[in-house]
């Protein structure tokens, strides 16, 4: 097993591929039984071109998943897998990053197992920052259980399980993780190809837990919920694309932008307007999360402004590296002596 | 080996008369801030030292620390030390000490008449009395008449002996319980040195409060030697134990014990995914210390996290380990149920309690069995192992893990809190002796036509799927909570399929192989078995030894596996003409035993949060015995 | 009633034979997207409508929609209906409508020789043939020469028809499952207003839509008419049912509906705590339409929530609801033991599915028994009701409340996929009928001196504790699900208390009344009883008919109560040579029945996520009851 | 019962008190048992001494807890409550305040309680705004179970459960609690009676769930956790309490104040170098959280500057009031006729 430091601190302790990898590598055997449209084939195509890229051994990625229509995605991945059971995924997820330094492993959920049944374990993973990339596919509805409302469904929302409107005021995904202390917070949407594998890819690089909201289309049960981010025309006005470094701008021509307003929080404006100096510079990597947070918060969930990229990527201490380096120190400073543990301390002796 | 403080200062002083005694039952009962836990456990260790066989109980309050000097505040610990084998705490104390007047009321009534009371006067004001409902002091009426009252103002005597220390008046009678526990060391003839070494060690940090504990310690043996209150001391001999290394020890460090020497002996680390709950913590605590051999310890968000990261850790390739009580095997069924279907190993230890819900959180209870057995959705079988005694858990884990790694399964390990709490000497077994647990994963396509890897292709004998863990090239596949093809594991909704492998899953935990049961009837004449399972072994063996010491004749055995059961259980049971099966439940087991086999068995139960006492038992069990005999 | 499309239309077009039968089973299957659980469901309106008997069964995928054209996206419907009053869907369709070579593959093994298949041609082309492993059409081999074999072109029919409503292509062959409909109700002399009324309804937002529906289900109706290709038509006479105004109703409604009705009946507001999960979501979507009679439904964000929710209401003296399947109840069973303890109604709804673990979501099992009576943290008894046909649900959503509110527990109710999505006939209830649930609270201080209200004083004839709301003056108190002392409900952890309390809650469940068990033995000389619980009602009772029609005696009964169980079971199992149990699990009810009763039932099992067949069931039985006889 | 409307929106709906209450009305007849000098018992004083302000029926008040040694508060209060099962007293009083308008629900937990097993339940409520006063009690360890450390403890504390330190990330309660769309945060100190009673009466007032997060001491397993904040000459420097309408200014003689820092941070800075005009203005209603969330980041959790008071009070529809009018509303709208109901569009009739 050849461990080469790929530079990418994210994946450091996984074996590399002798070979170059192609996207149907990375396909399974198994017959991909989503519904026509959905946009979780346009992910999974994603996933599976954009993992050869990083050149690991695919023996040693793994991708567990809760239970909904996205949570079938590992079977229909060439790696190791496991489909759980419902919300649960980030925790048997930290079990295995926690026992295995040499896996790449990777969390496929969606806004019901992630944000509802599964809540706590995905912000408790977030702040313990254990490596793992989790993929939030987020479709505002479930699928799977024939569509009732989710935490990210707007409030008023008609469904199954809501004739009247439902009534609760929805998560903000990235607000939530910000708030849970994530070190690593991204978005992107089903269709736009090199916006989902850039944010991929980053997250992959990135050492600790990545959490990837992407909007997802489900044709059945709430088509079209994205559609104003995709129609030409409409969605240069609302897509606010992030780029580390870089002032916010955008529109179809750059014609707006991000600007400070009242004490902590952001706006939007036209750079006509308030001049290219004003416009706020991205740090996808200060240490204080407010920034990020603002950000997240640009517009309601109407999808007015919808900010896309990367929002925060920080490093910091992950949990299975620090679990590991405890086992590891306490090997180095003690001895494992089973027969000496067994005795302790205090004993006396029979004699025949 | 020297009994005396100071090596042989105890052969000074007094010549006092000296009792042989082949048995002797302590109870120390103060408030929760007394530290009574502390001085029972020392002087358990000076009687495991002096090489007694003994038996501890602790009990204490649910509350943190309960308000001072109420009924609910008080805390005891109880040590039975002999020169045999016992197999019980004793059902009542020889000897009381009660600390203050709330300990006394609490406890008086389990004190036989004749018995030993010692006691803390400096306690019995006004103040405390009425607290506790006390019209007058007990002291001084003659409400204590039946016993052998020893007062002693302990604060008092042991603050005037530290007044050389500099020590604050509130620290030094802190030190109380060591005066109590230096002079019941010198009543008993009990060796001293280690407390001393231990308490140096304990307040390394604090020399000062270190030396004052000394002192009071030696306070209390000099304070024996030295007043004529007391007429006679007591001798109990080292028990006649099988030779060996001996080490005093309790269920959840033996459990503890039981997983680090399951990572050596399968050579896989260990991940310990849990959430803290009483009566299980301690292993927990006792695990996160022993990180050299390979142990991780991951306290999870709630009991869940803990089970899941568990698998996760098991699919990796490591020995997943989760621990719980009651409410927490609740919460975990739907993993249990993961870990079912995706055929992994995982240890699920639930140290029971009293139930239901939160119930008698510091109590014991063995009231899970059912929930053991049947607490998931759908078919869904696991091996039950239940530890017998404290020092018995460390061969229950391993026994668990053993079945754990070779069947492909979760075990649930069904301790309780009186064999988590309770300690007794354990014959400390050769590192050399203990049973290879190593895996072979696969490494290698083992489908029919040698070209895939089936993760559920069976081995024909166990019944074990094969198992590849991720990093095993070529060998890639998806397993999860939906029912599955057999042998190539792809999803299957066929119906003959999910029949057949219901039917697997189950065929596989029962032909687990156990050893079959032992009875123990040295008469070979009894008609009456009594069969227990879990730490009911020392209450009903004691019981039945009282029964056939009363002349009649009695068979008793014990389960350990509750799930499959041994395979002569069935001949076994049918071989008596009763089955008396005492359980610390409505009759669980007698439940399955009754089910399974048609057996009559007769079910005596209590559900107190007490382990059961010798006495009840001997009466319950002579009363049948003599029916049936006379039948 | 007229049964042609527009009134009188069906008497026109080629005169036909017709054919009287008393019963026909028609299995609607097609590719998921094709709509046939609609093509059924309206089918099954037709007949209800026309005052048959029936029973129906869906079936469909795990999927939201597999990937259309494969044997995993297959999805089916199948009717019974009769002249009679019939108990099951049928084991085998006599009619097969296959719309794709999926939809064939994956059901002509259950279609009898001799049968009627009808085959959308349209779909076997290459590809569509290729996907399922077809190398040849079964269309043009003679590997269907043992069926009637019906080849039409529904979607190009359906096309054609619709040639001039300007619908697009795709749209228009969308409608053929109508097309097909309409021929079935064509052969069946089915009344068709009915249908033409939904589809206008369903579609009144697209009225184009509609009308093309209605177009392709009247193109079906006269193609059937002026084709020579069918040469027989047949007739199913209304059944001759009790007298009174019927609706067809599915179990999953049936039971919305009863809860509805105890909210009524019980004068409480409802609160419904859930969270979706296949098979149960379809009580909290029709829960949720009805909010008018006082019912919250609160989608949860999780099971453990959804029951909290609900127990937190019913403490506010609201009915507290919450239904789930199988892994839900896992997640329940801290808080189910919650409501135990504080001893508080709390109905909760298992629409059992196959398990373990996420098994077959879609599928039936009757494997959650054991977890409802004991999947629990201590001993934490709770009454188990289960319906027994999807009508039934109703009644025993009303008994569960009643027990529910009397006896303050939480009641589990025992439904499972069959009952949930089948359908059947339903006598609807006069309101003016239906039970007074209506509960007193506590308004006043109960406590011996009158002082004080204490909440865990208890009926001594129900043993109910005292219930006493929030917001009733005088009467605050405190609960919780620690242990409680007997009458005042103070936090107790004396042992003797608890010993009292466990049995106590026992005693109350245990003392539920109970309907005796009722035997049906027409001939009153059967040796050999068939004792089913839940949806296996109508298999067994099917079978028993059948084995009774070849002339032999054998006794039906069926267990509504699973916990407690009907006083005189006991007698009714020991008055018979052998007893039979048939469950869809490993033998779940007979081991709760040999443990009680010492009987030694015989247990027969399968498992394979579908409702027994009736004639696997006679051949059973009739071999037991043969054996029996003959010895 | 006679329900007044006392312009408190927070409480509309609740009946009041014919009498004047005294503290003393809402201690219940169970001996108090925490230990000796835990911070439990000033709060609970300062509750029971606060609630009759209220005025309202003792009857109409109820506690609902989950587990822990603060979990035990219900039983010292003469009103109704439910000490119920461990992390689940927001849902169980979630059921309670949307089946029940006339009742002030409120929930007492603890850090382990409601961040670790509950942080679900937590999230949900605030996010869904239920009617609920929660008093999150922070001692920064698991009391009950004997001292690990808990999701709000420091990196690196050595408990009973991390000999060689914790590893875990901790939450920021206010952090998370807005990152999960609370629409009110508070937070006061056991010791500060005087402030902890203005934040349970601004809580008190606000419809909808309001977070109230206590620091406590644990004198037994976590001493002295908040001292800096306690101890004079050292607190000043440190506590930085919030008036809503006021620049944000601290120290003992309110040298220091908070300012802006690069785009949506707040900073500390001393008003002598940075002049008045640069404080920021409290704004505890402004509509986007940013704000509060960049004042709940001022420093990390090393208490170095620890913000008291209400840092966001908004109004927003809540759950349950919106729960009760769909009620409401199909009660005015349809017909409760079951006979109906029952029947159904088609049914048939068997005559004798
Ligand atoms: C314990 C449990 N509860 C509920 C379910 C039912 N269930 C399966 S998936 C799902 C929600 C799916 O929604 P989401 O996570 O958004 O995934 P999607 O299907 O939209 O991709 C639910 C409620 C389950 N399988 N297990
Ligand atoms: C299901 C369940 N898991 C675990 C426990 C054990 N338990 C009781 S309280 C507690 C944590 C208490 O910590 P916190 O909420 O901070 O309260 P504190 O005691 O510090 O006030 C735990 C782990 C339990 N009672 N129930
Ligand atoms: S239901 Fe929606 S999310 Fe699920 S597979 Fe179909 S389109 Fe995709
Ligand atoms: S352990 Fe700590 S929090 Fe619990 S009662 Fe004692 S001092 Fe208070
Ligand atoms: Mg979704
Ligand atoms: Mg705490």
């Amino acid at each position: 097993m050849t461990t080469i430091d790929l530079g990418l601190p994210g994946l450091a302790g996984v074996p590399t591929a002798d070979e170059p990898q192609k996207a149907k590598d990375y396909k399974s055997d198994q017959e991909v039984r989503w519904c026509p449209g959905c946009g979780d084939y346009v992910v999974l195509n994603a996933v599976q071109s954009f993992l050869p890229t990083l050149g690991l051994k695919r023996e040693n990625i793994v991708f567990i998943s809760g239970i909904g229509c996205s949570s079938r995605f590992p079977y229909y991945m060439n790696t190791y897998g496991m489909h759980s059971i419902h919300g649960r995924a980030p925790a048997i997820a930290t079990g295995l990053a926690t026992a295995r330094p040499d896996l790449s492993v990777w969390v496929v959920t969606g806004d019901g197992d992630a944000l509802s049944i599964g809540g706590n374990h995905l912000i408790h993973t977030l702040r313990r920052n254990v490596n793992l990339k989790i993929l939030l596919f987020n479709n505002r509805i479930y699928g799977l259980t024939k569509g009732q409302y989710s935490p990210t469904s707007e409030t008023g929302k008609v469904t199954k399980s809501t004739p009247m409107g439902s009534l609760d005021h929805p998560f903000n995904p990235i607000s939530l993780a910000l708030g849970a202390e994530a070190s690593f917070v991204g978005r992107a949407i089903d269709s736009d190809r090199a916006g989902l594998t850039e944010v991929l890819r980053q997250a992959a690089e990135h050492r600790g837990s990545a959490l990837v909201e992407i909007y997802q289309n489900c044709p059945i049960f709430n088509d079209g919920a994205f559609d104003v981010l995709k129609d030409a025309g409409e969605a240069e006005q609302r897509l606010i694309p992030l780029q580390h470094g870089k002032p916010i701008r955008f529109g179809a021509n750059g014609e707006y932008g991000v600007v400070r307003a009242g004490f902590g929080s952001l706006d939007v404006a036209k750079v006509s307007e308030v001049g290219e100096d004003a416009l706020v510079v991205h740090d996808a990597h200060a240490e204080d999360p407010s920034f990020a947070f603002a950000l997240s918060r640009l517009s309601t969930q109407d999808l007015s402004h919808t900010v896309t990229g990367v929002f925060r990527s920080v490093t910091r201490p992950t949990y299975d590296d620090a679990a590991r380096a405890q086992v590891d120190d306490a090997k180095a400073s003690r001895a494992a002596d089973l027969g000496s543990l067994l005795r302790g301390k205090d004993t006396w002796t029979v004699i025949a | 080996m020297s009994t005396g403080v100071d090596g042989g200062a105890a052969a000074t002083g007094t010549p006092r008369s000296v009792t042989k005694l082949d048995r002797v039952v302590i109870r120390f009962a103060g408030d929760s801030g007394d530290g009574m836990q502390l001085t029972g456990d020392r002087f358990t260790s000076e009687a495991a030292a002096f090489g007694n066989d003994l038996s501890t109980m602790p009990n204490f309050p649910a509350e943190i620390r309960a308000p001072q000097g109420t009924i609910p505040g008080v805390s005891s610990f109880q040590v039975h030390f002999a020169d045999y084998d016992i197999l019980t705490p004793g059902d009542r104390p020889d000897v009381l000490v009660a600390m203050n007047p709330a300990a006394l009321k609490a406890n008086i009534a389990d004190l036989p008449a004749g018995g030993t009371l010692i006691v803390n006067t400096d306690e019995f004001v006004k103040r405390n009395l009425t607290k506790v409902g006390y019209a007058a002091s007990p002291l001084e009426d003659d409400s204590l008449a039946a016993y052998q009252v020893h007062q002693v103002a302990m604060a008092t005597i042991t603050q005037n002996a530290l007044a050389d220390t500099g020590l604050g008046k509130k620290d030094a009678e802190r030190c109380k319980n060591m005066f109590a526990l230096g002079l019941l060391s010198w009543m008993y003839h009990r060796p001293t040195e280690g407390t001393e070494r231990f308490l140096r060690e304990k307040f390394a940090k604090k020399p000062d409060i270190a030396e004052a504990n000394v002192l009071a310690f030696r306070a209390g043996f000099y304070y024996g030697e030295t007043t004529e209150a007391f007429a006679v001391t007591y001798e109990v001999a080292p028990a006649k134990l099988a030779p060996g290394t001996y080490r005093q020890i309790t269920g959840n460090t033996a459990l503890a014990y039981g997983i680090v020497a399951a990572a050596q002996q399968s050579k896989l680390p260990v991940l310990l995914g849990t959430y803290p709950i009483t009566p299980a913590s301690d292993i927990l605590h006792e695990l996160s210390k022993h990180k050299q051999f390979g142990i991780t310890t991951f306290q999870a968000e709630d009991e869940i996290a803990g089970i899941c990261a568990a698998l996760g850790a098991s699919y990796g390739g490591a020995l997943g380990v989760t621990s719980t009580s009651g409410p927490g095997v609740a919460l975990k069924s739907e993993t249990i149920g993961l870990g079912v279907m995706t055929e992994l190993p995982l240890i699920v230890i639930d140290v029971q309690r009293g139930g239901p819900s939160t119930g008698l959180p510091t109590k014991t209870e063995q009231a899970d069995l059912l929930q053991a057995m049947y607490g998931r959705n759908g078919e869904s079988p696991v091996p039950i192992v239940a530890p017998q005694s404290p020092a018995d858990c460390f061969k229950a884990a391993l026994e668990a893990t053993q079945i754990a790694l070779t069947y492909r399964t979760p075990v649930l390990l069904l301790s309780d809190g009186a064999v988590a709490n309770g300690s007794e000497p354990w014959l400390v077994p050769d590192v050399d002796d203990l049973p290879d647990l190593t895996v072979e994963f696969a490494t290698e396509p083992n489908s029919p036509d040698g070209t895939a890897f089936w993760p559920y292709l069976r081995d024909p004998e166990t019944l074990a799927r094969a198992w590849a863990v991720p990093g095993t090239a070529g060998l890639q596949h998806r397993i999860g909570g939906l029912e599955k093809a057999d042998g190539t594991g792809n999803i299957s909704y066929e119906p003959d399929n999910h029949d057949r492998m219901v039917r697997l899953r189950q065929a596989k935990i029962d032909g687990i192989p156990v050893p079959d049961l032992e009875v123990d009837d040295p008469t070979g004449k009894a008609r009456v078995l009594v069969l227990g399972w879990g730490s009911s072994y020392g209450p009903i063996g004691a019981a039945c030894r009282r029964v056939r010491k009363l002349g009649h004749s009695v068979a008793q055995a014990h389960l350990r596996n509750l799930n499959p059961f041994p395979a002569n259980l069935g001949a076994v049971l049918r071989s008596y003409d009763k089955v008396v099966v005492p359980e610390m439940n409505l009759g669980q087991l007698a439940l399955l035993l009754r089910g399974k086999y048609l057996v009559d068995v007769v079910s005596y139960t209590k559900v107190a949060g007490l382990p059961f006492k010798a006495e009840e038992l001997q009466n319950v069990l002579t009363d049948i015995v003599k029916g049936v005999d006379a039948a």
